[in-house]
């Protein structure tokens, strides 16, 4: 309850209140001149080591001393390195086995997220403006043109870094037993990969980017059975207004419509599905034992046939 | 590896991966600085351009104000401006005194009112509360404690208060109310004092402003105080993008979907709109050549285009092209890189841009000449492009007549319908059930009824617009169909060969025919043409046609003479050969009018009608304009030759004098020629006519069976906008794109290439256009292609400058990528000036008449005009202001003026010059009328005004001051009295009046030569004398005493005018014969003005 | 740590270097676009008097003259006075009305406009002189002595053109040409007959011969001289001569009719 | 040599990622190809020395009792991939800072480019249009490279090399991937990239690109150089060599396989051999119908109402 200070009042309380209201006062301040600084104190003790601070040790839950145990524990403690197992096999960590690719590719998908979700807040999908957005963009955006740049080129970093990946796989073997499915899911990936390029291709709705879309799916016309310049097609009643480059395209043109479609596999379709296969793919490196090797050679003479 | 010795620490663990993480840490860092500075330096050249404008342009401030300076001295020493700075100085001086009062009066009262407002138990504070206190008892519900609230704030405003004034005292106000009247009371007293501080200021303030727009008046260049302002704003320029959204300042030209246009072109070009004048010279580095900055800094070398294209409404690339926004480099910026598909004009070629908007526009710029796109524009037609090429806005007749005939079609079928229907009604009306039905039944098939009579009137009126659009029908090159008469046989293939070679001028490219062709082709025209008979002359006097020749005016359009000897005007043939080539007889009819046809066409029948055809029907074989209608079938004909050539109204016999002496221009005798007897052989009838279709020569002549060919060429309405991969460079592609080689090597072709031989790439629309221009089949070079797969186009042998502007023309000729409100498609009186413009030119009339202030004519410049300009056809700069417009049409229909006496000029007997018929149609009169009305922006319809009839008085004095010696009108000006016309070099007064406005005579009075320049009617005659115009030689004694215009006198005199007063008057001058001419002077009054009493 | 320093520093000087390459544009190569300023006019030379030197001579017409056509009057009573065109004006072979000027030969010297206006009389419908010469903004006062209202019209080439009348005791009419022209033509509209020939100089070495044919022009600075002869009908010839300090040459020409 | 032209080529931006990628391939090669040779050596002398088999610690890299077998994820193997996304930014960004991407004019369904290519990872399908017609090259192709790479794990039944680089042990897999993996695919970006120009005509490096060039060429089917005119006599025909082909080359890949993968063989099931076979000769197949068609000018083999092979 606030005391009421009314120096004029006209009600005056009784006095007793008011000497108890005194004494009160007089010993708040008393308390306030010696425990405060003993407090002050206490705080500068525990400002001293930060990493003992509850804010810290909420976000920290391991001590970062070099130890096995905390090795172990900053990767498992941690949602993005825990893909990572705790410790490997020594000679995994050799560049030239693995030749990084896999890391490289995610990483890549990583800055073509970043890059991409800020070139969205300047571009719309529509034939009037998607053109005037990437000159705008180059234009007058501020490191515009370095955004689009690098998303152009880290796109192709991208599909690179996934063929050599699969490269790398086939040549150590990886694939094999029990990592089959691990290695089916990567050829997802890459198609995902190629078919991510390929839809952002048209975006800036360009000659370049027009004329390669076109071509690309000029190809979907000849679909056996599906398309009408394919095997069958013409037989099934595919028509250009009906078939799967129709569907592909919203039209039988290259127009709005293959615009809008395309602009939404490449910003939110395919990127959700890669990204479920990546974390599928994640996993099982992990389930299926880590990655391959460097494993120690096996000899000939060393395999058991298996029994048929 | 197992050859290496295996280290001792596993390296797996112990490497230290430190030096890798710092490099390319440091990389990283170093990356992203890089970055940075890219984004603002790299990326942004134009930054460098500012800091280096920023000293030029301060320099050259530096220098040019003290030029300036100089200036204003020489300025301020004018007696005038000493006298504005006297009336300043005193008045300033007078006033300062009490300005002086006054300020310190305001600065007291200030503090007081401060004190009051601010100072202990201030006002503001007291007024604050009592407004809470008022609106708490306004709000509150309870009567009780309303009335007690009352209270307390009356008592709250009992309060006194004490207010320390600035001087110290201490001043009490008893109450609120006190304070707050006090407090207003200061407040008013300071508005007088600002009030009469202001009425004070305002007198000196004036005669300040009249000091300076004096001396800005009187300065051509900037003043020394604007120049530092300018110089003041430079230097506190910081570097920074300096755009033109054109939307921000024009939403309504520029709509929200359209493009939008942001120009950042002077970012670079910060000199452009500045108020001085900048060349390149000016901004270069002392004593350097102007580099790539002082080419930037140029302020806009056409500051008056950038007054009626303010470039915040339509920006930078709407003119120029180029890409706007881009500020990355200067290639980037002038769109000069292969993926932008508008890249700026070539400076030689900067006019395009004009074309880009004013595609509808003849002549692009109504007061100016020389312009490169107009001249474009103007070849276009007059080297007969349009023959083979559609172009948007040229030669549109044949389009509209078909679109008039569907209309035709139309409007019948309609009829037909209304008609049945209106039957069908009055059927139901009939039978109707009750009276009311069967009258609103009868109503409507009344109204059907009507409709009808007004479709049937459409219909007639575009019947004759049919009449108008076949008179309007012009072809560039003579009619075929009348060869066997009019040329010598012999030469026909000679001519074909190279026309060029026969005239060197004429309009008749060169189809690069082989002798096979030519003999074919040759055949085919002179066996298809007509072998009608021509009326026989007599030979006539040659000299006195020579003599008509010259003066007649027939030089403002054809040419004689070759190389340095040629003299007329190139809109027409060259005439020094015409001897070896022409028939006689053919020539009298053609000089005589050469609109006169041999034999009607029918566009209906697609035949030429003849006498057979009008005898079936029993009419008489008679066809021109005003019997145009078909034997057969009612039909429109084309009774005219399809030529611009218009008719002197020659009598028969000038007429034959003329075409003998046509006759005998030749440098070798007609019979000469080779012979040509297998022109008469019938089997290359028919090879012929396939080379005649193949090379579109019906695109310009008339050729019998071939009157509907279309054009054989590409449409270019839209040529500058074609996708450089849509032009067929053919084999000298990959040379165009790397330059350096010019595939042109034939001298005469490599002449007319505007930029010389190629040394840069040339890969673009330019190039192309210039190439082609040049050797039209240069894309066949090196090519093995059979005949008929050969590029058609000729050689036109142009010059230089001509393919210049047909390519200033063509490039500028695009698919807009502007928004359509860009387009300068006027719809007021300019649009009439836009659509004159295409007839003035169609007809050569700038041949004759001046237009535009400075345009030469054809005349102009030769020798018989040299010491006799007044013989010379008059100047048309105010010709709508001058006019009547119904007269004007009388006029141009008749320049005679009369129904019976032709031979001669209907206004300016007196000149030697003819203004002959053009046979204009009703359309194209209505043209030219509204054109002329519109040029100098007069209403239309025009409704004269009342002209005052004049006292018996004010006669008197008008015709003392008419007739006196010191006043010279008719020493001039004709009066139909040939002796005195002898002399005369101007109008006959009598026709003024239903001609000449009344205001536009006393403008021309006052001062000729302001109107039309170089006139032999002298300026200063009248001068200004008490506000009024006065004479300004001896006036007559009656005039003492007279107060008024002495000029409105005289116009209105001039416009009562009677012959029998002229005559009078004439006399009364002492004319040794002047009262002889009655005859011809009822004459010319009969066909002068409106009525014009007798 | 010494060698990691270095090689931190060598990647960035390989970067800077590489920067250095990136940014390395190729400038243009500058084009003239027009001659600087023009050098300005030197200031005028006085000319020493002592040295000047001076020309003079007699303009012959070899051949018969024609014969002056007679003018016909009769348009305006209030015209009396001799009426004989002007075109070639001789007696005795001597041809009057012959501008003789200093063509070239003073370089850029720049020369005082006088300050004394040239008069030019109109009267019996005739100009008075019909062939002047004047200096380039130098004033000429143009008097009307004739009873009847005349019009001035100068008909140039390079300069102005105007028309003005002039009533009878008119004020004085004072006009300047800017330019330099040679036989400019004025005339009178009202009456045809009435021509003169102005001829605007840059210089004031010039003058006309008389009926005599004689001229005389005085005070040239030595140097070498293209002086020309103009005639309103026959044309020009120019004869070159080179004048030495005090010379005083005799330069005679002779035109055919 | 046109070396402007050979210049252009090569500097188009979007051709800078093939050109990166030939040299990056080649070092990745030869990387692994290094450890494969060591490899091989060890397996080599392993099986040559069954004492030292069991104790060696089985791999190429160097190797010292009291080394630890695993090791720290944190620090030992992050800093690498920390390390690995630093230049990778790093490249990209100097890449994105000095070429800039590209952007033509606005999309224009009138004007066709010449030549109107895919994105180049796509060139190596577009080149087989020469060879096939789209139904094949743009459509089961790209299916049969997905299964084929799909059903790789399936049939092969190869338990050796699995975690480690090798030739000997995996001859016929490797070398049958290299030849998918470069020849097949990568060959054919390249030559989609740099040989073919306007009209999807054959040009050289370093000839011009013309796009006035005409070359006369007549493709003719192969029943015609038979004389095999009626249409059920060309279906009947072609099938029998497409037939004939698959049977007589998959006898002779069965003779070579029997007997230099006889393990394989025996280890595999019959689908799992059948399927390898089918797969195998498809490929085998692609460059034998290329080279029919560059060095003969045989256009299809197989003509049928509906579809042509």
């Amino acid at each position: 309850m606030p005391e009421e200070k009314t120096p004029n009042g006209k009600n005056g309380k009784s006095a007793g209140l008011v000497e108890r209201l005194k004494a009160g006062v007089k010993e708040d301040l008393e308390s306030l001149k010696t425990e405060l600084p003993a407090k002050a104190k206490e705080q500068v003790e525990i400002l001293k080591k930060p990493t003992k601070t509850q804010v810290y040790t909420s976000i920290f839950r391991h001590k970062h001393d070099d130890t096995p145990r905390n090795r172990a524990l900053g990767v498992l403690s941690n949602v993005f390195l825990h893909l990572h197992p705790a410790k490997i096999n020594r000679d995994a960590v050799r560049y030239s086995y693995t030749w990084g690719m896999g890391g490289i590719t995610f990483y890549l998908f990583i800055v073509l997220t970043l890059t991409g979700v800020m070139l969205m807040f300047y571009y719309h999908p529509s034939k009037v403006q998607a053109f005037r957005d990437v000159l705008y963009l180059e234009h007058d955006v501020p490191f515009g043109k370095l955004l689009r740049n690098m998303h152009r080129w880290a796109a192709h970093l991208m599909v690179i870094a996934v063929e050599l990946h699969m490269f790398r796989v086939f040549l150590t073997g990886s694939y094999k037993k029990p990592r089959e499915f691990n290695w089916n899911v990567g050829v997802i990936l890459l198609v995902l990969t190629l078919l991510l390029s390929f839809t952002g291709y048209l975006l800036p709705d360009d000659q370049l980017g027009f004329w390669a879309v076109t071509v690309g799916t000029n190809m979907a016309r000849a679909t056996p059975l599906l398309g009408h310049e394919g095997p069958f097609g013409q037989q099934l009643g595919m028509t250009p207004y009906n078939d799967v480059r129709f569907g592909l395209l919203g039209g039988s043109i290259v127009d709005a419509n293959a615009l809008l479609r395309s602009y939404i596999w490449h910003c939110i379709g395919i990127p959700i599905i890669a990204s479920i296969f990546m974390v599928l793919h994640f996993w099982r490196v992990r389930k299926d034992g880590g990655i391959s090797g460097p494993a120690p050679v096996v000899l000939d003479s060393e395999v058991k046939e298996a029994k048929k | 590896m197992p050859e290496k010795p295996i280290p001792e620490n596993d390296p797996v663990v112990s490497k230290s991966l430190a030096p890798h993480y710092v490099i390319s840490m440091v990389i990283l860092m170093a990356t992203f600085f890089w970055a940075m500075w890219d984004e603002d330096f790299g990326q942004r050249p134009w930054k460098a351009f500012q800091h280096e404008w920023k000293d030029r342009y301060s320099t050259f401030l530096k220098s040019a104000r003290s030029q300036s300076g100089d200036a204003q001295k020489e300025v301020e020493a004018n007696p005038d401006y000493q006298k504005l700075k006297q009336d300043y100085d005193s008045a300033s001086q007078n006033a300062a005194p009490r300005i002086q009062e006054l300020r310190e009066k305001l600065r007291d009262l200030a503090a007081r009112i401060l004190a009051v407002q601010d100072g202990t138990n201030h006002f503001t504070d007291r007024r604050a509360y009592v407004t809470a206190a008022t609106y708490a008892i306004e709000t509150e519900t309870s009567s009780s404690s309303k009335q007690r609230m009352q209270r307390n704030l009356e008592e709250y405003k009992a309060k006194p208060s004490t207010v320390e004034m600035p001087d110290g005292k201490l001043q009490t106000f008893k109450n609120f109310g006190e304070l707050e009247e006090a407090y207003n009371e200061l407040k008013n007293e300071r508005t007088q004092f600002s009030a009469e501080l202001g009425e004070l200021i305002k007198p000196v303030n004036e005669k300040k402003e009249l000091m300076d727009s004096f001396l800005t008046d009187h300065m051509v260049s900037l003043t020394p105080s604007q120049l530092t302002n300018l110089q003041n704003g430079v230097e506190v320029w910081t570097p920074k993008i300096r755009q033109i959204n054109v939307n921000e300042h024009n939403a309504d030209i520029v709509r929200e979907d359209s493009s939008q246009i942001v120009d950042r072109c002077e970012s670079c070009h910060m000199g452009i709109r500045e108020p001085v004048k900048l060349t390149a010279a000016a901004m270069s580095l002392p004593g350097k050549k102007p580099d790539v900055y002082a080419r930037a800094f140029t302020s806009h070398p056409e500051p008056d285009l950038l007054k009626i294209h303010d470039p915040d409404k339509f920006g930078c690339t709407p003119c120029h092209q180029g890409n706007g926004r881009a500020t990355t480099s200067v290639e980037k910026a002038h769109g000069n890189y292969e993926h932008w598909l508008w890249p700026v004009f070539p400076r030689a070629n900067f006019e395009a841009g004009c074309q880009v908007c004013h595609s509808a526009d003849m002549v692009v710029v109504t007061n100016d000449v020389g312009w490169v796109v107009s001249e474009g524009k103007d070849l276009f037609r007059q080297r007969g492009c349009v023959g083979c090429h559609r172009f948007e806005g040229y030669d549109k007749e044949p389009e509209d007549l078909l679109s008039v005939a569907q209309q035709i079609k139309q409007l019948d079928q309609e009829k037909k319908d209304n008609f049945k229907q209106a039957g069908d009604l009055m059927k139901q009306a009939d039978k109707a059930e009750s009276n009311e039905e069967a009258n609103r039944l009868n109503d409507r098939a009344v109204a059907l009824k009507v409709t009808n009579s007004k479709l049937d009137l459409r219909i007639v009126q575009l019947d004759r617009s049919t009449k108008s659009l076949l008179e309007d029908m012009k072809k560039v090159g003579p009619n075929l169909k009348d060869i066997r008469l009019k040329l010598n046989k012999n030469w026909i293939p000679v001519w074909l060969k190279k026309p060029s070679d026969f005239r060197a001028t004429t309009k008749m490219p060169n189809f690069r025919l082989s002798d096979d062709q030519i003999k074919a082709i040759s055949a085919f025209i002179w066996q298809s043409a007509l072998k009608d008979s021509l009326h026989k002359h007599k030979l006539g006097n040659a000299a006195h046609g020579k003599e008509l020749f010259e003066s007649r005016g027939c030089l403002a359009c054809h040419s004689i003479g070759e190389g340095d000897q040629l003299q007329g005007g190139t809109f027409a043939a060259n005439l020094t050969r015409v001897g070896e080539k022409a028939n006689y007889d053919y020539l009298v009819r053609w000089v005589h009018n050469a609109r006169e046809r041999t034999r009607p066409y029918c566009p209906l029948e697609k035949k030429d009608i003849g006498p057979e055809d009008y005898k079936k029907k029993g009419l008489p074989y008679v066809f021109d304009l005003e019997h145009s209608r078909c034997p057969n079938d009612g039909h429109e004909l084309q009774v005219q030759n399809m030529t611009v050539m218009p008719s002197l109204r020659l009598s028969p016999q000038d007429a034959e004098d003329v075409a003998s002496y046509l006759i005998t221009l030749k440098k070798q005798d007609p019979s000469s020629y080779a012979d040509a007897s297998f022109m008469d052989d019938p089997n290359l009838k028919d090879e012929g006519k396939k080379w005649v279709r193949h090379f579109g020569c019906a695109g310009c002549h008339e050729i019998s069976g071939l009157e509907e060919e279309g054009r054989i060429g590409t449409e270019l309405t839209i040529e500058g906008s074609k996708p450089i991969e849509r032009l067929d460079f053919a084999l000298f592609t990959e040379i165009a794109q790397r330059g350096g080689v010019e595939p042109i090597t034939d001298p005469e072709d490599l002449a007319r290439l505007p930029e010389g031989p190629a040394k840069q790439p040339w890969y673009d629309q330019k190039g192309f256009f210039e190439h082609k221009l040049a050797e039209p089949n240069i894309w066949d070079k090196g090519k093995d292609k059979p005949e008929t797969e050969k590029l058609r186009m000729p050689n036109l042998h142009l010059t230089k400058d001509q393919i210049r502007a047909l390519t200033t023309f063509l490039l500028g000729s695009q698919e807009n990528p502007l928004p359509p409100n860009y387009q300068y498609r006027p719809l007021d009186y300019r649009r009439d000036i836009q659509e004159g413009w295409w007839v003035v030119k169609k007809y050569n009339c700038m041949g004759c008449h001046q237009l535009i202030p400075g345009q030469k004519t054809s005349l102009m410049g030769m020798a018989r005009y040299k010491d006799a300009q007044e013989q010379l056809p008059p100047k048309l700069l105010t010709e709508g202001a001058r006019v009547d417009p119904e007269w004007l049409q009388r006029f141009l229909k008749n320049p005679s003026l009369s129904a019976t006496d032709t031979n001669r000029n209907g206004v300016r007997s007196y000149l030697q010059v003819r203004m002959p018929t053009f046979s204009f149609s009703e359309n194209e009169l209505g043209k030219l009328v509204r054109f002329f009305q519109a040029l100098s922006r007069q209403p239309f319809p025009y409704i004269p005004e009342e002209v005052p009839v004049l006292t018996a008085k004010e006669t008197e004095m008008a015709r003392s001051l008419f007739s006196s010696t010191a006043a010279p009108c008719l020493k001039c000006h004709a009066t139909g009295d040939p002796a005195h016309d002898r002399f005369a070099t101007a109008p006959n007064f009598l026709q003024a009046r239903g001609r000449l406005k009344p205001d536009w005579m006393e403008r021309w009075m006052l001062d000729p030569q302001a109107i039309a320049p170089g006139t032999s009617m002298p300026s200063g005659l009248f001068k200004r004398d008490n506000g009024h115009w006065v004479f300004s030689g001896p006036t007559p004694a009656s005039f003492q005493g007279y107060d008024k215009d002495h000029t409105k006198l005289l116009v209105d005199y001039i416009l009562q005018l009677t012959p029998e007063e002229q005559r009078r008057v004439g006399a009364a001058m002492g004319r040794s014969s002047a009262g002889s001419g009655s005859s011809s002077g009822s004459k010319s009054s009969g066909n002068g003005g409106r009525g014009a009493p007798e | 740590m010494k060698t990691k320093t270095s090689m931190a520093v060598w990647s960035l000087a390989a970067l800077v270097g590489f920067v250095f390459l990136a940014g390395c544009g190729k400038k243009e190569e500058e084009q003239p676009a027009g001659a600087p300023t023009a050098a300005p006019a030197a200031a005028a030379t006085p000319i020493d008097p002592a040295t000047a030197a001076s020309i003079s001579g007699t303009v012959k017409l070899d051949g018969e003259a024609p014969k002056a056509a007679k003018i016909d009057m009769s348009q305006d009573p209030a015209c009396k006075g001799t009426n004989t065109a002007e075109n070639v004006v001789a007696s005795g072979g001597h041809l009057a009305n012959v501008f003789v000027y200093v063509k070239e030969g003073l370089g850029n010297r720049t020369f005082d406009v006088p300050k004394v206006p040239i008069t030019l009389d109109q009267s019996g419908c005739k100009y008075h002189p019909h062939v002047m010469g004047v200096v380039a903004n130098q004033t000429i006062k143009i008097v009307n002595s004739d009873p009847t209202t005349h019009n001035i019209h100068p008909t140039p080439k390079d300069n102005r053109e105007w028309n003005e009348s002039q009533p009878p005791q008119a004020a004085a009419l004072e006009k300047t040409f800017a330019r330099e022209e040679i036989m400019l033509p004025v005339k009178c509209n009202q009456h045809p007959w009435m021509r003169m020939f102005v001829n605007v100089t840059k210089n004031p070495f010039f003058a006309v011969t008389g009926p005599d044919g004689k001229f005389e022009i005085k005070g040239l600075p030595p140097g070498d001289y293209t002086i020309a002869f103009v005639q309103e009908k026959l044309g020009e010839q120019d004869v070159k001569v080179t004048l030495a300090a005090k010379d005083s040459k005799t330069v005679d020409a002779t035109f055919k009719p | 040599m046109d070396w402007k032209q050979l210049w252009e080529i090569l500097s188009a931006p979007d051709n800078v990622p093939i050109i990166a990628m030939i040299p990056l391939l080649a070092f990745y090669i030869y990387l692994a190809w290094k450890q494969a040779h060591a490899n091989d050596v060890l397996i080599e002398q392993l099986a040559g020395d069954a004492a030292l088999a069991k104790t060696h610690h089985r791999k190429a890299w160097p190797f010292k009792p009291g080394w630890a077998k695993e090791v720290h994820v944190w620090p030992f193997l992050l800093r690498i991939e920390f390390l690995a996304a630093i230049i990778v930014t790093i490249i990209l960004m100097v890449w994105s800072i000095t070429l800039n991407a590209p952007l033509e004019e606005p999309a224009n369904p009138n004007l066709t480019m010449n030549p109107a290519k895919a994105p180049w990872y796509f060139l190596g399908l577009q080149e087989m249009l020469v060879y096939f017609d789209p139904w094949i090259a743009g459509v089961v192709m790209p299916t049969l490279i997905i299964f084929g790479l799909m059903v790789i794990p399936y049939i092969d039944t190869n338990p050796l090399g699995a975690g480690y680089y090798t030739w000997k042990q995996r001859k016929f897999a490797i070398g049958t991937f290299l030849f998918g993996f470069i020849i097949l695919w990568v060959s054919m970006i390249f030559i989609g990239t740099f040989i073919r120009g306007p009209g999807w005509q054959w040009f050289w490096p370093g000839q011009t690109w013309d796009h006035n060039r005409l070359i006369y060429e007549v493709n003719r089917d192969l029943p015609d150089l038979f004389g095999i005119t009626s249409n059920w006599g060309k279906g009947i025909f072609g099938a029998a060599v497409v037939g004939g082909f698959f049977a007589i080359g998959g006898m002779l890949v069965h003779a070579f396989f029997r007997r230099h993968n006889a393990k394989d063989f025996k280890r595999m099931s019959l689908l799992q051999y059948s399927i390898m076979m089918t797969f195998f000769l498809t490929m085998i197949g692609l460059p034998i119908k290329m080279l029919l068609r560059l060095l003969f000018h045989i256009k299809y083999v197989w003509i049928t109402p509906w579809f042509n092979v």
